[in-house]
């Protein structure tokens, strides 16, 4: 897994209003797993931290935290889902 | 028998959606409607907004109907809708209606669609109060 | 709220027994439609035909609501329609809507009352196939 | 309980069909109970007795065999009922 690359993650509902924005840009080296994004999301803003849960999902599945991560991935931080 | 799934920023039809689903060949049908009350947690609503990851909502809803139809081979159709966008007191939230040939299984698996969607499906509830507005669900 | 219960020669409104039991105080509405089925035991159905004891009928459909009402004191509304006199495949038979603050209970409430009523109620189910009639569960 | 007295019975369903009339009518002297009145309609017409079940209404509530009958009553045999 190259760390040489650049990923944009989709932000939705209260993680987009944490974040500021509705795709956040994380250029390389950018996170290699979904756990290494989670991680580092939640440096840079710890409210992510405070939500009840903050799920990654890449290509519409939930992902693992040892899923890799790649430049054409469709990534998206997904907090608590309350359809319905 | 393909599942009618959509997610719409218009007003549901809730008779559509349980048309989708009636056949000849099942004689019972079981709906489960979702509305807007005027109240949560006995905080008055004034409103509330859906925001949607349509695209994985989708996906996710699929997988949520295919186990469904796992679990019940018997399951004739199935029609899911669910509303996004700013809905009013008494709007239709969320639509899911099965078909059976027997009647125990349509409550079943309409039960299951709709306590799975609330659990995977991407969307997200943003309740409008007094005084104010809140992420349903997003805090501990 | 006073119950919506009716026995009818007409053909059912679904949409207007919906309507009837939905509230902005009740989140939840859950639906059970009996449809004519094509077929029977795997035998094939043409038509049939709904007799009923009309006044007994309502007695006995009061009793099962105000049932339902003593079990789930959280119900909200219910609705339900019989249709009787001669249905073709696919017509609507019976619908029961009942509407709840929250969802669970709109699936346990609505399935109590049509498992009851189908034990209770004084209508009587005559189908009709190619060769012949039969009065639905009279024999053993 | 007096047994002069007349009853009449409504039928529906398949027990209109065995009897082969909507209404009948027992004279004096008519059976006292529920209980006797089965006994008499299954007598008469023995097809009665074939039935899964065949219960009396009294007045639009399904009744014990032990209840007395009387002359203003709305009486219904109930055969196996299937609404729904």
């Amino acid at each position: 897994m190259s760390k040489d690359m650049s990923l944009k993650i989709s932000l939705y509902g209260i993680t987009r209003e944490i974040v500021g924005t509705s795709v956040i840009e994380l250029p390389a080296p950018a996170p290699a797993t979904v756990g290494e994004l989670l991680a580092e999301m939640r440096k840079q803003y710890p409210a992510l931290g405070e939500l009840r849960s903050c799920a990654v999902a890449v290509n519409n599945e939930y992902a693992s935290n040892d899923q890799p991560l790649h430049t054409v991935d469709e990534i998206a931080l997904i907090p608590p889902v309350a359809g319905g | 028998m393909i599942p009618h799934l959509s997610i719409t920023d218009q007003p549901i039809d809730v008779a559509a959606a349980l048309a989708a689903v009636q056949t000849e060949a099942a004689g019972a049908v079981n709906a489960f409607i979702g509305t807007v009350r005027n109240q949560s947690g006995g905080r008055p609503v004034r409103r509330l907004h859906y925001e949607s990851y349509d695209s994985m909502a989708l996906t996710q809803l699929g997988h949520v109907v295919s186990q469904a139809y796992e679990k019940w081979p018997m399951l004739q159709a199935v029609a899911v809708v669910h509303r996004k966008g700013t809905l009013a007191l008494g709007d239709v939230a969320v639509v899911v209606a099965v078909a059976t040939p027997h009647r125990a299984e349509s409550f079943a698996a309409c039960q299951y669609i709709i306590d799975t969607l609330k659990l995977v499906v991407t969307i997200w509830k943003r309740e409008e109060y007094e005084d104010g507005t809140e992420w349903v669900a997003a805090h501990p």
